[in-house]
């Protein structure tokens, strides 16, 4: 299946735009099969890096300096396997919900290029293409977050777009400055030649920066928490878990390949400090919202402040670690927004207070909500301890202690925020409030989600294998 | 297994069934029928005089029973006879009490846990059986439900479980590891231990508990008239000789000289037997008092054994002196404890004075009449005293004359009769066996068969007579002197609950105190940190920052700012 | 020679389109900005293409042309959301609210 | 993967996987949820015979699955781990029946039988962990899968103890994590091997010393070491299964047992000893004992009598473990197991006495003996034992650390232990004698069926009643918890 | 180095800043159209006549138009607060520091750059096209594209979520063209432009083989027609109708499946089969300039359509 990397940009992009072009009905179907074979492809490309170890595909033939080329090694091969299994799954929920039918004609095509966008960054290996991949994203992004029902939809949309556009525009200009310097956009023949010389220091700056914003890193973390709140579940499944984690995604391959790591090692502690601000900052934030939505917002800036941790620490299990994160908070926090928008519909409003009692009425939601919780605080046996397991491990021996405690302590917050939702689902439920017990389909990809987060935990050795199988170069 | 040996462990499993089953509904009545005759196996592998050893590798650390001694057999004996009687006497005793079955349960497992201590033939069962029988022992005191028995039994618990806990450091520091250590190398292991005098005084102490030491004494006169009747016997007959046979049994005598301790339990003893008369003799009821003859009898013998500590050389001769005391004391003071019982409520006319006899003839017996067997005990002890010099022979006599004061006292109680008639017929039969028993003691004692001859020689019975009649004529001379004195049975225990009671308040005092400063120190730390009010304003300027930081020139300021410090960074 | 000027008028504009985006208040100006933006990196692209005497190099080309079209396709989305948008600015209203307006319920919440 | 190496991972799926299959059952098929429950614990205690035989022979199993770079998820049943996973199997089967019993008709059984066998396949996981990692992710799942049976009655009561609970055992799990990572770092994987791994560290004795103090923290949350232990009697809100098998045993032992493999098996005693952190943490236990006993003499409810009395017995192992001593650890180890049988026999009478009469304060018990005469014979027996009267557990025991310590010379363990036994007598005696020789004020309610409480509580309160006695009685035998215990001190002190 | 390249190097900044320092936001649409203008002049003088073609059509023409019909769909809106005095001070400082920082990485960029031109003009011949940008843009990096395309289609879909049909409104036709005195000048404008247009529209497609041109110029020149038409009256396209959907679908939609039938054949993604490569080079610039003409068109909002 040499062909698997092509197929799994291909499906999704041809199912969107199939599905923008069918009718109502016809259009979940090819959503549908689309989502099916792309996974089925993600599979595919998935099985031969880990048979084969990392493969080179030229997109149009042309090879490297010239062309653009997909590379299927352990990164791209787990985060495909991701990307695959929470879109899947919220598509599944999208798909499965029948009251929301009609709105398949508009959003499926836009989580479909959504994914066939995140999918193409993944493979993609050219710096120039990674910028396009990141628009198509973004795009779909805030079309997605544009078809929210409520009357804030646009406000958030467009705020999110506008905060994303200078991201990806600093981006730009350092790619810019490094094709100038070097005449290349392929990370391999970069990685040879970028030295310490002004335009390579200017180009990593805006690059680096671009990306910070565009992944929300604390200072930059506000823009995006009033899309997570205002979307609707797939849309605020989508952009949490995936969609966020994007630009952390590029800036692993840009520090990985492009940048020598003596020359990034500098600016590492400097994004170590802003990691450990995001931990702690995003997690107090998380400690008191009023609303489910805000709490899981802040909790995934708390995440992303794990995944920057790794620039400090650097070494190569901090990487797997960090790349185990991505995977456990994409799985736990699509499972919650899943969760809530199930809970929301029942209740009339996301507020917390609106838990109390609702382990016996809504349990698949609320059991949902639990084990992505224990994942979101990265307590065994879910996959997000196994993620800080490795990061702690390793600040402990890179000798950073700080923000090994950092981390701690941001554990422990963690938990502080989630057991707050969780604890009042066992009390007794007050009587004034109506639920509508609907047939919650949200819940059941809920649980599916948090599943793979607990399961990922469980056996994270195969992930692991496949990381280090197709090591990265 | 021979014969012996089943017939041991009968002796031992026997009550422990009985007890168990009385529990059993459905076997209760048969449980009690058959309660009264547990004692029997054990009497009469006491009687046939064969030796026994019963090895269980499994039980506990591996116990082994058995009689292989004279001393197992001289107690098997007394604890055979006194459980015996007293539970034939209990038969018709108890045969109306309300809570028949909790007296037999709790009877049941103490005898059994006397027999087994007697047999028992390593520390580790000893301690085991000798505990059973210290807690099943409160079921006795405690039985009768009125306030007198529960302070009573409040009393002896906590004075038995002082015993048990020195006993379990004496063991536990003489043993360590070694539990199944047979007890015949005890005396061996207690000589040789490094931490010797410690265990010893733990050893006199803990059993001196049991055996009513001075000052350890102070439950004896509380519990055992507390206990009806038949329990008192068992209580002051059989159980007291557990303390003595624990300091024969551990005690090193013979093997090392301990002088100083010798010389503690001589004087421990004297004061013991004449402080126990001297309280006795003001006491109201006779059973009160007999607790007290018993505190002064054993008085003489932990004065025997602080002579058998000081010179090993007589160890021979007051293990057999001791033991033969301690086998007429438990009978006859059982006798007398049974013959006070029915003297108290025995019909007016023939039955009461045939009573009355009855207690005289043991009285005497106990006080050392000539020709009794008390004055056979007695002479043992005398010749003990031969080579001590003349102090100890002299005291010997002081103590005969406190003992007949005693007694005097006694049948004058007696005869005073203030208790109810007894409506019921009364249980003579099981008294006058045993004090039958108790006179045919006199003709085969199981131990030195020589000492007989002397017993009728003139120069022994004068010397036994003169202290019995000296003892009388005091009695009446004094008679009226004693009527004023009233000191509380216990004595010193009053001072001891005093004191316990102003222990108790401060501790629990302090435990309060304790609690409410810990509270004091949670709610000045709640205080302190003030979690609720600063978390309010916390959370209010965090969320105001974070309102601020939301905007887009705040954001923009952080970007540019983040771009410079990257490139300086890294240039 | 002309490429560095070019280059640098490119700097210029990206510059000034960075500082209104951020300080600017009005929504029409930031996107506004946000074009400008772009149109500053792709004269500093054109502008490296322009440099070797051998001729030009296409690729920046390309890349200008992709580029444009992305920066169109953002602006038309950014403008269609701004015709939906009620209030003027983006930032009143903050994110924390009561939620009682909860998107997902057309009914209000009790 | 052959038979022997898939073993220890059956022990802890006999109760993970019914565990999830209860789940998702209804509450009114009752009938199937109690064979499942049953079946399971039979099955285990079945898994456990084999393997215990195997463990008894010198045989090792072990599963080793791969976990994170650098660290296998190891399952290795060896005589320590065995000794635990015998306890909490028997405990297992016998707190299934009397819970079957206790929550006869209260709501969400579904829900409390699932987590209970997900708690217990964290102990199990606890005991058969084979590395200082996977100890610690089944420590963590024990804390997570417990929380819900604390908050279970959905009281806010509850769900206050169950604040407090989770405040404290999470705080502790991230201690321990602290001192995983930091031991992880310096000297790779850390797997329990008798006498110590950490030999080649000796040298950074502050990185030494502060991850023990940070592992023992962690684990003294659970072992109810002071100040850590406020948490035990607020969690005796749960329902009385509950705090029976978990609060006096799972739990608990969880992290005495800890205690024992981080001394023993990580840092080797000598080593602890070296460094001098053995002795702090002997007085902190010493400590504990003391204070454990003062407090429940001034507690009038049952339970939180009896939750002060465990903080104080669990101390007793530490004890025994960290002073340095053949008999001391047989002593302390065998604790385990019979402090086990006691407490909970002791936790079974109060469920009895508080599900069929109401009682719940110390007072009320006046008399008890005459109407439930089989649950306070058990309460006598587990009261008389845990003072140290022969033959039953306790006193073996309080024998070998008592023995122990004058091995050793160090006379204030011998204060502390007979202190303690006077103060236990405090403290249950009076109920003892309070339920056989005092008055009832008011007559008991008559009884509802053919014996006192219903046959699936008494049931269990009998068997744990007759173990706590047989243990003390036949400690000789070579199956017996002490045999064990010396099979144990024999290769951990001197492998 | 001529006057004229500085004079427009200079103006451009120049008009940047009047467009976004202005209060009044007519003025800076208008000077948004003017910078787009000349920024069209500044490619012609760095030879980039694609990209000039592309500004003058897209950056000028329909950007410039549709921030004219936001601008008026808007209508006045109480003036917005700017962001704090301090704020802003700081922000200047900064990027007034960036932009120093950047000029200075510019200068020092080397100006002999091993480019990848050589390599370009090197492989022509096989890309199957002349034209070097055209080559690149369709063939070297059509993966690019092929993403382009992707966001173009989904910023449509985004921009036409929640956009009501022309039909739906109850005026269902623009007002007549007398009522509104600008339209007779458009009517006649448009009457005459629109032919010219298309045939431009024509030629620029056809030419992007071999010289500067192709789909992007064409489409933008076409749905500048496009939205003349639609001022001077004609009905705007119905984005919610099928045929509609289908139109803006059909380009992107032949190019992917264009770049699938390599894989089928066991090839990388998009590998034109040999000497196939200008045939379907073309086919897809012809099927990519209609349909991005239609997405361009589809941007323009119906006339007076008010935010729903």
């Amino acid at each position: 299946m040499t062909g698997a990397i092509g197929w799994a940009i291909l499906i999704p992009l041809g199912g969107a735009l199939l599905a923008a072009a069918a009718g109502e009905r016809a259009s979940r179907w090819i959503a549908a099969l689309a989502a099916a074979a792309t996974t089925c492809a993600a599979i595919g490309v998935a099985a031969s890096v880990a048979r084969h170890g990392p493969s080179r595909h030229p997109a149009g033939g042309w090879l490297a300096p010239l062309g653009i080329e997909l590379r299927a090694d352990g990164l791209a091969a787990t985060m495909l396997l991701t990307i695959a299994a929470v879109a899947g799954l919220v598509a599944a929920h999208a798909l499965a919900d029948r009251s929301r039918a009609a709105a398949c004609a508009r959003s499926c095509p836009l989580w479909l290029f959504t994914w066939a966008a995140l999918d193409a960054l993944v493979v993609s290996g050219d710096i120039f293409n990674l910028y396009v991949t990141l628009e198509l994203a973004t795009l779909a992004a805030v079309g997605l977050v544009a078809d929210g029902e409520g009357p804030d939809a646009p406000r958030a949309a467009l705020r999110y777009l506008l905060f994303a556009l200078p991201g990806s525009l600093l981006y730009l200009l350092g790619v810019a400055l490094i094709y100038g310097e070097h005449g290349a956009l392929d990370p391999a023949t970069l990685g040879a030649h970028v030295g310490a010389s002004a335009p390579d220091t200017a180009a990593m700056a805006l690059m680096t920066a671009g990306l910070c914003l565009k992944a929300a890193l604390f200072p930059l973390h506000a823009w995006p928490v009033l899309a997570y709140t205002r979307a609707s579940p797939v849309a605020g499944a989508l952009l949490a878990g995936l969609v966020g984690k994007a630009a952390f995604l590029v800036l692993v391959r840009l520090w990985l390949e492009v940048y020598p790591a003596t020359f990034t090692s500098a600016a590492g502690p400097v994004l170590g400090t802003l990691a450990a601000g995001a931990i702690l900052w995003g997690s107090l934030h998380a400690l008191w919202q009023p609303r489910l939505r805000a709490v899981i917002a802040y909790s995934s800036v708390a995440h992303t402040g794990y995944l920057f941790m790794w620039f400090a620490l650097g070494t190569r299990d901090a990487l797997a670690g960090a790349l185990f994160v991505v995977m456990s908070h994409a799985a736990a926090s699509a499972s919650m927004f899943l969760a809530t928008g199930a809970i929301a519909r029942a209740l009339g409003h996301d507020r917390v207070e609106g838990l109390t009692g609702l382990a016996h009425r809504l349990p698949i939601p609320f059991f949902a909500l639990a084990l992505a919780g224990t994942s979101a605080m990265a307590m065994p046996p879910s996959s997000g301890f196994v993620g800080k397991w490795l990061l702690v491990r390793a600040a402990f021996e890179t000798g950073h202690r700080l923000w090994a405690a950092v981390m701690l302590i941001g554990g422990l917050l963690a938990a502080a925020y989630v057991f707050r939702l969780l604890r009042r689902a066992f009390l007794p439920r007050p009587a004034g409030e109506p639920i509508a017990i609907t047939r919650s389909s949200g819940g059941h990809a809920a649980l599916a989600l948090a599943l793979v987060a607990i399961a990922l935990g469980l056996a994270p050795g195969l992930a692991l294998d496949l990381l280090r199988g197709g090591s990265a170069p | 297994m021979t014969a012996n040996d089943a017939l041991a462990v009968a002796a031992i499993v026997l009550p422990l069934a009985v007890g168990v089953a009385i529990g059993i509904r459905s076997l209760r009545e048969a449980a009690l029928a058959a309660a009264p005759w547990t004692a029997l196996p054990a009497f009469v592998a006491a009687l046939d005089g064969g030796a026994s050893s019963v090895h269980a590798d499994a039980l506990l650390f591996g116990t082994t029973i058995g009689v292989e001694d004279v001393v197992t057999r001289v107690f098997l004996v007394l604890t055979a006879t006194v459980w015996l009687a007293s539970a034939a006497y209990a038969r018709t005793y108890m045969a109306w009490d309300p809570r028949r079955a909790r007296y037999w349960v709790f009877a049941s497992i103490t005898a059994s846990g006397n027999i087994g201590l007697v047999l028992a033939q390593d520390v580790a069962s000893f301690y085991l059986f000798y505990s059973v029988m210290t807690f099943g022992a409160y079921g006795l005191v405690a039985h009768v439900s009125t306030a007198e028995a529960r302070r009573a039994g409040a009393v002896y618990l906590k004075m038995a479980l002082l015993g048990e806990m020195l006993l379990l450091a004496a063991f536990v520091i003489l043993v360590g590891a070694r539990i199944d250590l047979p007890l015949h190398e005890a005396p061996r292991a207690v000589a040789d231990s490094p931490h010797r005098d410690l265990v010893v005084g733990l050893l006199l102490a803990g059993f001196g508990v049991k055996a009513g030491a001075i000052v350890l004494h102070v439950w004896l006169p509380v519990a055992h008239p507390a206990a009806p009747t038949p329990a008192s016997a068992a209580l002051s007959g059989a159980m007291i000789a557990a303390g003595v046979l624990g300091w024969l049994r551990f005690l090193p005598l013979g093997i090392v000289a301990l002088p100083g301790a010798g010389r503690i339990c001589l004087a421990a003893g004297f004061a013991a037997a004449f402080y126990g008369v001297a309280v006795g003799v003001t006491q109201r009821d006779p059973k009160t008092v007999l607790a007290y003859s018993s505190v002064s009898q054993m008085g003489f013998v932990t004065a025997a054994l602080g002579v058998a500590l000081a010179s090993p050389s007589t160890a021979p001769l007051a293990t057999a002196a001791i033991l033969f005391y301690v086998l007429h004391h438990a009978l006859a003071k059982a006798a007398l404890f049974l013959g006070t019982g029915i003297a108290m409520t025995a019909p007016t006319g023939w039955p009461r004075r045939l009573a009355l006899a009855g207690l005289l003839v043991s009285a005497l017996d106990l006080a050392g009449a000539p020709l009794s067997s008390g004055a056979l005990a007695k002479i043992s002890l005398k010749h003990l005293a031969a080579d001590r010099g003349a102090a100890f022979g002299m005291l010997l006599s002081a103590g005969a004359i406190g003992s007949t004061l005693l007694m005097v006292r006694v049948l004058s109680l007696a005869a005073a009769r203030r208790g109810p008639v007894a409506r019921r017929p009364l249980p003579w039969v099981p008294w006058l066996l045993l004090l039958a028993l108790d006179v045919a003691l006199l003709a085969a004692p199981p131990i030195d068969r020589e000492r007989l001859e002397l017993l009728v020689d003139p120069a022994s019975v004068a010397s036994a007579a003169w202290p019995v009649l000296a003892g009388i004529a005091i009695a009446f001379a004094g008679r009226r002197l004693v009527r004023g004195l009233a000191i509380p049975p216990g004595d010193l225990l009053v001072v001891f609950e005093r004191v316990g009671a102003w222990l108790r308040a401060r501790i629990t005092g302090a435990v309060r105190a304790g609690v409410r400063a810990e509270d004091a120190l949670r709610a000045w730390l709640a205080r302190r940190v003030a979690v609720p009010r600063r978390r309010q304003t916390l959370l209010r300027e965090a969320s105001r920052l974070e309102h601020g930081l939301s905007g887009f020139a705040p954001t923009g300021v952080a970007l540019l700012v983040l771009g410079i410090v990257l490139a300086w960074a890294s240039r | 020679m002309t490429p560095l000027l070019y280059a640098s008028s490119g700097v210029a504009v990206f510059a000034i389109a960075l500082y209104r985006i951020f300080t600017a208040g009005d929504v029409l100006r930031k996107i506004i900005a946000a074009n400008l933006l772009g149109g500053g990196v792709f004269l500093i692209l054109v502008a490296i293409a322009r440099r070797p005497a051998a001729g030009i190099d296409p690729v920046p080309h390309a890349l200008v042309l992709t580029g444009i079209v992305v920066s169109v396709s953002a602006t038309a989305c950014a403008l269609a959301l701004a015709r939906r948008l009620e209030g003027t600015t983006l930032d009143d209203g903050d994110d924390g609210d009561d939620g009682s307006d909860d998107t997902e319920v057309a009914g209000r919440g009790p | 993967m052959t038979l022997d190496a898939l073993l220890p991972l059956a022990v802890v799926l006999t109760s993970l996987l019914p565990g999830i299959a209860i789940f998702w059952l209804a509450e009114r098929d009752t009938r199937l949820r109690t064979t499942l429950n049953l079946s399971a614990a039979i099955a285990k205690l079945a898994l456990v015979v084999v393997i215990g035989r195997g463990v008894l022979a010198g045989e090792i199993f072990e599963t080793r699955l791969p976990f994170v770079p650098g660290a296998d998820l190891v399952l290795r049943a060896d005589s320590l781990s065995l000794l635990f996973v015998s306890l909490s199997a028997v405990l297992w089967l016998v707190t299934t029946v009397y819970a079957v019993g206790y929550l006869e008709g209260s709501p969400h059984r579904s829900r409390f039988f699932g987590f209970f066998s997900i708690s217990v396949a964290s102990t199990m996981g606890v005991a058969l962990a084979g590395n200082l990692l996977t100890f610690f992710v089944f420590y963590e799942t024990l804390t997570l899968s417990t929380y819900p049976l604390v908050v279970h009655r959905g009281t806010p009561e509850a769900v206050r103890a169950g604040d407090l609970y989770l405040r404290y055992t999470l705080s502790g799990g991230v201690l321990l994590l602290t001192g995983t990572a930091i031991l992880y770092a310096a000297a790779g994987s850390i797997e329990f091997t008798a006498g110590g791994v950490l030999g080649e560290l000796a040298g950074r004795r502050g990185l030494l010393i502060a991850a023990f103090a940070l592992l023992i923290a962690g684990l003294g949350v659970k072992a109810a070491l002071i100040p850590l232990h406020t948490w035990l009697p607020v969690a005796m809100v749960a329902p009385a299964p509950v705090s029976a098998l978990l609060h006096a045993v799972a739990v608990v032992k969880a992290g005495a047992f800890g205690i024992t493999r981080v001394i023993y098996d990580v840092y080797g005693i000598r080593l602890a000893d070296r460094l001098g952190v053995t002795s702090v943490l002997a007085v902190v236990a010493a400590a504990t004992i003391l204070y454990g006993s003062l407090k429940a003499l001034a507690q009038d409810d049952l339970k939180r009598r009896l939750a002060y009395s465990t903080v104080s017995q669990v101390s007793f192992i530490v004890l025994g473990v960290t002073v340095v001593g053949k008999l001391l650890t047989i002593g302390g180890i065998a604790h385990l197991v019979h402090q086990g049988l006691m407490k909970i026999t002791l936790f079974f009478c109060a469920g009895n006495l508080a599900e069929e009469l109401g009682i719940h304060g110390v007072r009320e018990l006046r008399g008890a003996g005459r109407r439930m005469p089989l649950t306070m014979i058990a309460f006598t027996l587990a009261s008389l034992g845990m003072i140290g009267i022969p033959p039953l557990a306790g006193f073996v025991t309080k024998w070998y650390l008592g023995a122990g310590a004058v091995e050793v010379g160090s006379s204030w363990v011998i204060a502390v232990l007979i202190a303690s036994s006077l103060l236990n007598a405090a403290y249950l005696l009076p109920i003892v004698r309070d339920a056989w020789f005092g008055e009832p004020s008011a007559p008991w309610p008559a009884r509802k069926g053919r014996f006192e409480v219903g046959l699936w509580l008494l049931l269990p309160t009998i068997v744990t009643a007759a173990a706590s006695v047989g243990v003390g009685l036949f400690a000789a035998t070579k199956l017996s918890p002490l045999a064990m215990a010396a099979l144990i001190a024999e290769r951990e002190i001197h492998p | 180095m001529t006057a004229l390249d500085v004079l427009l190097a200079g103006a451009l900044p120049v008009l940047a800043w009047r467009a976004l320092a202005t209060d009044d936001l007519h003025e800076a649409v208008v000077f948004f159209i003017a910078l787009g203008l000349v920024a069209a002049l500044a490619w012609a003088r760095l030879d980039a006549p694609d990209i000039a073609l592309v500004e003058a059509a897209v950056g000028a023409g329909v950007t410039g138009s549709l921030f004219v019909t936001t601008l008026r769909a808007r209508g006045l809106r109480p003036p917005a607060s700017p962001a704090p005095r301090r704020a802003r001070i700081a922000l200047a400082v900064l990027t007034i520091a960036s932009a120093l920082g950047i000029g200075a990485a510019l200068a020092a960029l080397p100006a002999e750059p091993p480019g990848l031109g050589e390599l370009v003009r090197a492989s022509l011949p096989e890309t199957g096209v002349q034209h070097t940008v055209t080559a690149v843009l369709l063939n070297v990096r059509g993966y690019d594209t092929l993403l382009e395309m992707a966001v173009l289609v989904a910023a449509v879909l985004a921009v036409l979520a929640r956009a009501p049909s022309p039909s739906a409104r109850p005026a269902a036709r623009p007002a007549a063209p007398d009522d509104d005195p600008a339209r007779p000048l458009i009517a006649v404008l448009a009457r005459l432009l629109v032919p010219g247009i298309i045939l431009v529209a024509g030629y620029l497609l056809w030419r992007g083989a071999f010289a500067p041109g192709g789909a992007f110029q064409a489409a933008a020149v076409l749905a500048g027609g496009g939205i003349l038409a639609i001022l001077a009256g004609r009905r705007a396209p119905d984005p919610h109708a099928r045929a509609v959907r289908r139109g803006l679908v059909f380009g992107p939609g032949a190019f992917v499946l264009i770049a699938a039938v390599p894989l089928i054949a066991g090839r990388h993604v998009l590998e034109y089969p040999e000497g196939w490569a200008k045939v379907l080079i073309v086919a897809v610039e012809v099927a990519l300039t209609f349909s991005i003409a239609l997405t361009l068109v589809l941007f323009f909002p119906a006339s007076g359509e008010k935010g729903t």
